[in-house]
């Protein structure tokens, strides 16, 4: 499946780039993840420091352990500092 | 209920005039404005607040839901800005208008509190020593555990 | 710290404004605007706000410097009107400055608790079913235990 | 001594007047509320029920029990309900 994977704040800076399409067959967010890092070091780098790193899933926060049967949009970035 | 995530500045008063408005039925009105202010180490050059177009607007609209039914409120107003910021200027607000003033204010408290660690806002400070990313704060996590 | 107590009306976003303006230094600023609302039974046409000059304003102040002190607030401001008013019209306000919302709210809620139950206001209301002074509330004396 | 002694709310409306010149021995504001009562029914009537009723000496709350010595101004009125 084809899914838009965005990226935001330093996790975006540490990727290098705000989005792209990735071309996956992982069954959840922990498996996209896995894949990611393995592609380089950049990636590898990024996710290196789960605790730090949050989630959503067709615009909605979610765990790691949600399954991506259907989905669109997967954006990942830090704990986040509105207000 | 309104949300409105934009770059461009607001007028503080202006929606606190707006918001209180024709309200005859409406006891007690709560606002709460954020400024950008000096870090804790070194001087404030820039601010910049990156969203996450789509999500932001959701989340928001979530949030200020749950305060509204959770409290009653006859309504809620939330505006939040992204871009570059200098200090001194408004980031956001939040305003709740209420028969009773006990709920206007929890529902602003609460209204704060899930905006800060569950709206997808982050900033990043430019200050004479550099170029860095806000952390979230332990604190702001645990201040849901209140509601 | 400003406290001001006049018949005149006021203008809430303006006095808004004004208090959140050059403040480099302070994160959070809380408003409070409390509205001559509908009471509980018939059809109000008037309110009438009696107060006690001279005790009122030595009250307010007292008030505003314990909750400057608690919450180490950079600035507060109290208005409150006296003499008729119709429904709709806006009686008082508060504000509180801080660097962070916790204790701007905290210390706005606080100014308003003790305002209602000891600073030296009376309310009277009248309506289509005959004129009245307002009755205290036991949960605005019970409020006051959360200090 | 002389007090001025103010009535605001409902007690000025039933005493009749916002303000009068006491002169008086009361030790406590209790024993001047005792001495006021006795005057007329009106009076009588204001201070019937004490629950009902806050005091300020020289502008500042207190309790019945409160002294006189070196007031000059005692104020009687129902609690209070501003906001």
């Amino acid at each position: 499946m084809k899914l838009e994977v965005l990226y935001f704040a330093w996790l975006r800076e540490r990727i290098g780039h705000p989005r792209e399409t990735v071309d996956t067959q992982a069954e959840t967010v922990s498996a996209l993840i896995t894949e990611l890092r393995a592609r380089e070091d950049r990636y590898d780098l990024a996710f290196s420091d789960l605790d730090a790193v949050r989630v959503a899933v067709d615009q909605d926060l979610c765990d790691f352990d949600t399954p991506l049967a259907g989905a669109r949009e997967v954006a990942f970035f830090p704990p986040m500092t509105g207000g | 209920m309104q949300i409105r995530v934009q770059q461009a500045p607001f007028d503080f008063g202006d929606e606190c005039n707006r918001f209180a408005a024709n309200r005859d039925d409406t006891g007690a009105v709560v606002t709460f404005c954020g400024i950008v202010r000096a870090p804790e180490h070194g001087v404030l050059h820039r601010m910049e607040i990156e969203h996450y177009p789509g999500m932001t607007e959701r989340a928001l609209a979530k949030i200020a839901q749950t305060a509204t039914t959770r409290w009653g409120l006859q309504d809620c107003l939330v505006i939040h800005r992204y871009g570059p910021l200098a200090p001194g200027e408004r980031i956001m607000m939040v305003a709740t208008a209420s028969c009773h003033r006990s709920d206007a204010f929890a529902a602003a408290d609460f209204l704060m509190d899930y905006l800060k660690s569950r709206a997808p806002f982050w900033k990043k400070e430019t200050t004479d020593e550099g170029d860095g990313w806000v952390a979230a704060k332990d604190a702001d996590e645990a201040a849901l555990q209140r509601w």
